[in-house]
């Protein structure tokens, strides 16, 4: 019983269609032109840029980034190139692959998210925007916006009104409930939701008792959360009726089914591509693989897939 | 220009160990073979090793290309020089013959030789493990038909890396200890101060790479006798490619101000006059 | 410049004299006696008992634990042999070790917290309470009680008023903002606070297509949650005026004096006894090591000791 | 009674692996020395290994002791049979004599011998890697004079483990292979089932260890024929001391109902007819 086509890879999230399920996460992959020396940008689902913002930001003085336990911090605080340079600078140069780029936005103000996604709308060769509303790396807005639902609602719903690209809205753990601020998200028009965003952490060097980063805290990525990712998606995934994107500490294949069988229609990779930097590629591969052998014609079926009876 | 980045050959390969020698008590040479890195791969420039399948430890390990491995006059693979410091180069330490790395590279922007003429003299200047990619930067010097000065210090005779293959090169490394148990007691940047003084005027550029209090001191001394220095710097790195922008450090803007540069694209290897120490 | 005496490793959380700040945590070290077959518990700074009810509870169907990358899961759900038998069958053998036995306690009503408080209240041996509102494997209390500042502040009040015992509340950082929570149990008359319990998490079996632990979902602990256990002690220390205990991923002296420096008075050892079950003693004597070498005399020297500038 | 567990004998150590063998493939004997751990064990028990030093796998793993190392009658070590399923036995499987392990044991509560009296036949009923436990069970029976009926069953001829060990103490197993390569093909509680039937009001007690359906099928054939059976029962574990909870099975409480039992100190040797399956 070898099926006698190829499984189908495709997935579409409340209006953005992607080719295959496979992401790479926002600040992981750069503008994603710094991995194409690594293999064809065309062959993957998405790219989410670095979060990007209405101005050039410098980011946090380093050090930036600490290893930890199946896990790194980071507090890059952001730096990006402002959304002008990435037009004029960086679309043109991605527009020849095909696959769907994501801009990944965030600002201090609900403003500052406004402009970006109006500013954005008129670009050419953009598949969607990702609300970044989950960074803990900055002090001001970022964070405080993913953590309460009315706020949440507030802002998505003005971003939904200014442009007409598919939205992800992306989320933090670091909350009570997670589920409320996904239904203030789903509520306020966005199309898909991304969970999630890294948790707040620290770690100290103990030779000079300072903090190993320099803004001292940062976000926990990696193999380590990914528990606590799969549990928030599989939690939210029960109470919306919007598309979820998995991310956090995906690094094989089995991992990605994993998230698309707690109710993922997506995911994305991120600290993975650090210590595997040919992942999104291979897992594209090993994907379909997975689906050939297990006789799966369409991997939407593996959505929401777990047998709890 | 925009498309410089695309056409850097970057390859991630698994590749097996060669040889592993240690050459003083916690420093190694690793051998790695592998034709499209060591071809790709110029002086300055480093990799990143993946070196556990698992997750402890999780991130890749910088290291520099130390030298390269000819065999017939084609390049065939590359030799890395390090010291252990913590987990990773520790159980880096561990491998042995045929067991493999995932490998990244050649990565970063190593130190430019393009505009130097033939009426400069390259001064190499490396401290600790710092001299790690100065002997290829000094096999390439030397292809280019230069002649540096080297200048190699250590904390004793022990530690002083890497000068039987300058010497086997043609060199002869001024060569100073923090013990003096070999060459000039002291700092090497002492040695390079004098060396300095005692020849004003000279046309040169100085290559460094070392700790950084010595290259702060070479950055100095170089602003002081007016020569351009460059710098090979170290940060923590994750991606290596410039995507994650986790590896900056501070550099002097054009006019006034700073930004953060990546030490994995932008450098390793700074104009010493930018760097904000 | 050698000490001439040995350093000073006892601390005083607030009414709760330890002869050291390394305590065994809760659900990891049984009653303690599990563990007296590796070492003197005598040595230990104290000892905190698995979460005890005042009945007996079953707990969850196995399978109940779970191995993640640098963590674990597990949904134990609280299975303890009640309070009745603690006292009579556990406590007559624990009191010959001169350690500080701390009772971890947990209800679904605060009725049930009350009434466990009164009944350990009269029991010899026990040198103080740890209120456990924290647990994520009960379906019902227990979790609720953590998660709003003005349940923390009822309940804690309520067990304050009943025993003279030192409290210890136990906090989740499953929360949007725990200094609200960790004020909240300052403000009702907690003696001090440990933090963090598990973070919610869950795992999949791909082959299977089953959540791997029969409950669905469960706590994360070990080396992967340090970081995020680091942070809020720091965030936490800061911020309240009674003495904190740091918990979460220690496996190591240098992880110790990194919650120390961070803000924590002691520390509590969990998952790491599973991997290296004679941590906790080997602890004691590297820390009294470390203090030495650094020409420390007093541990409590390292409290709150990072430098920030 | 309440200061049993005290005066159990348990150790933690770091022991040095003295032979690495593999017995069929994907399948191993590992050599520890220990004194402590050998001496007392009791056959059923078990031991915690922490494979790898870093935290990744981070868990220990649980393995019976297979057979005790003796050496002029000292118990001086003992070994491990496992079979590689997951990252820990297959990191196990590669680790080579001289390096080391951290080691806790003995473990649990083993196979129940006081009572069995010289009229009883003791069945030893081994399916796959459940063979594990059974060596060390048949040799202390053996010493103590008892001579159990040995019924050995795996998928093939190749994975019929230990079956010389169990001859040369003198066994001559019945042996089945579920693909008829060696021995009856079938279900190594097929060939018992006929046994017991062929030997009606036998006095006997079943000692088993293997899959759970073979369990289950041992244990209802021991209940048909109104024998006792001792089951060794595998579950994940934390601790291994009966502290964290993490390793229960369900049992039938004497009355009603049902209560959670440890595998690592109530078993992982179980009564066959109190299992809820
Ligand atoms: C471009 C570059 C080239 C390098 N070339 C060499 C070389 O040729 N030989 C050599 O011995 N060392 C070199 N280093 C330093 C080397 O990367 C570190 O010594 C190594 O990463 C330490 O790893 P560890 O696990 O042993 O130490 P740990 O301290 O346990 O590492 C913890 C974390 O900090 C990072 N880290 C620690 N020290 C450094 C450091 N000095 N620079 C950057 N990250 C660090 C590690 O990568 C890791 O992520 C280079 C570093 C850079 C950035
Ligand atoms: C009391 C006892 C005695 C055992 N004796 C032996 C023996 O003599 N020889 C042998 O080959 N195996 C034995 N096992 C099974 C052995 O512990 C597992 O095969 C091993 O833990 C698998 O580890 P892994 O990392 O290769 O697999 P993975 O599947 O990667 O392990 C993942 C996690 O699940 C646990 N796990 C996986 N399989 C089992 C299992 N069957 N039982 C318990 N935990 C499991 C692991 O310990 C680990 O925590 C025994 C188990 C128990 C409980
Ligand atoms: C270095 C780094 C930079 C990141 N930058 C961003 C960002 O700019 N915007 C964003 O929404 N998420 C950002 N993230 C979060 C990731 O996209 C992802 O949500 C998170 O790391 C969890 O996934 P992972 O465990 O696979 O890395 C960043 C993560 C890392 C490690
Ligand atoms: C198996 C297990 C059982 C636990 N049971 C309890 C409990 O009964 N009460 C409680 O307050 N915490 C309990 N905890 C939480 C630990 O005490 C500790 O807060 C947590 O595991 C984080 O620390 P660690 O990473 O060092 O394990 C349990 C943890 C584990 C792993
Ligand atoms: S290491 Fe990622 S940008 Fe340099
Ligand atoms: S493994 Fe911890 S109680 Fe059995």
């Amino acid at each position: 019983m070898v099926a006698s086509s190829s499984p189908s890879l495709s997935v579409e999230l409340n209006g953005l269609k992607l080719k295959n399920p496979i992401i790479a996460a926002s600040g992981t992959f750069g503008y994603g032109l710094e991995y194409a020396p690594l293999g064809d940008l065309g062959k993957l689902g998405g790219i989410v840029t670095k979060g990007l913002s209405m101005w050039e930001e410098k980011g946090n003085p380093p050090p930036r980034i600490c290893e930890t336990p199946a896990g790194m911090l980071n507090s890059i605080g952001l730096d990006n190139i402002g959304i002008e340079n990435f037009i004029t600078e960086k679309l043109p140069q991605l527009i020849r692959y095909d696959t769907a780029f994501i801009v990944n936005i965030w600002g201090r103000e609900t403003d500052d998210y406004i402009k970006a996604a109006e500013r954005l709308d008129e670009a050419k060769g953009i598949a969607a925007l990702e609300v970044n509303i989950s960074c803990p790396n900055i002090k001001k807005g970022g964070i405080t916006f993913g953590t309460d639902p009315s706020v949440t609602f507030k802002l998505v719903q003005a971003v939904r009104k200014r442009t007409a690209l598919p939205l992800l809205v992306k989320l933090t753990p670091n909350v009570t409930d997670i589920i409320l601020i996904a239904r203030s998200a789903e509520d306020a028009g966005a199309n898909a939701l991304s969970l999630i965003n890294t948790l707040l952490g620290m770690e100290i060097d103990v030779s000079t008792r300072r903090p190993s980063l320099a803004n001292i805290t940062g976000g926990l990525s990696g193999p380590a959360i990914r528990p606590v990712a799969l549990q928030m998606v599989y939690q939210t995934a029960k109470k919306v009726n919007i598309p979820l994107v998995g991310v956090g500490g995906i690094s094989s294949v089995a991992d990605v089914i994993k998230f698309m069988l707690a109710g993922a229609s997506a995911v994305q990779i991120g600290t993975a591509n650090f210590f595997d930097p040919t992942i999104c590629w291979r897992l594209v591969d090993e994907l379909e693989e997975y689906l050939r052998n297990d006789n799966i014609s369409d991997v939407n079926q593996l959505v929401g897939a777990m047998r709890e009876e | 220009m925009g498309f410089q980045l695309l056409e850097k050959k970057i390859y991630h390969l698994s590749l097996s160990v060669q040889k592993q020698k240690s050459v003083a008590p916690g420093y190694w040479v690793l051998s790695l073979q592998s034709p499209q890195i060591s071809s790709a791969a110029a002086p300055g420039q480093f990799v990143l090793l993946k070196i556990d399948k698992n997750f402890d430890p999780l991130l890749p390990r910088a290291m520099s290309i130390h030298s390269i491995i000819r065999a017939d006059n084609y390049r065939i693979g590359f030799t890395i020089l390090y010291k252990v410091v913590g987990k990773g180069t520790r159980l880096l330490s561990e491998k042995r013959s045929g067991e493999s790395l995932a490998v990244l590279g050649p990565l970063g922007t190593g130190f430019k030789l393009s505009h130097i003429a033939s009426g400069y003299e390259p001064i190499i200047v490396g401290g600790g493990i710092g001299i790690a990619p100065l002997l290829f930067l000094a096999q390439e010097l030397m292809e280019r038909s230069y002649t540096p000065t080297v200048f190699l210090g250590a904390n004793s005779q022990e530690e002083l890396l890497a000068l039987d293959e300058f010497e086997s090169l043609g060199f002869t490394p001024k060569v100073s200890t923090e013990d003096g148990s070999k060459g000039v007691k002291g700092m090497v940047t002492d040695l390079l101060g004098s060396y300095l003084e005692d020849s004003k005027g000279l046309q040169a550029e100085i290559f460094a790479c070392g700790p950084a209090p010595m290259l702060e001191k070479a950055a100095s001394l170089a602003k002081s006798y007016k020569l351009n220095s460059q710098l090979s710097l170290e940060q923590r790195m994750a991606c290596g490619l410039g995507a994650c922008l986790g590896c900056v450090v501070k550099i002097k803007n054009k006019n006034s101000g700073h930004s953060y540069q990546r030490v994995c694209t932008e450098g390793p290897v700074f104009n010493g006059e930018d760097i904000i120490w």
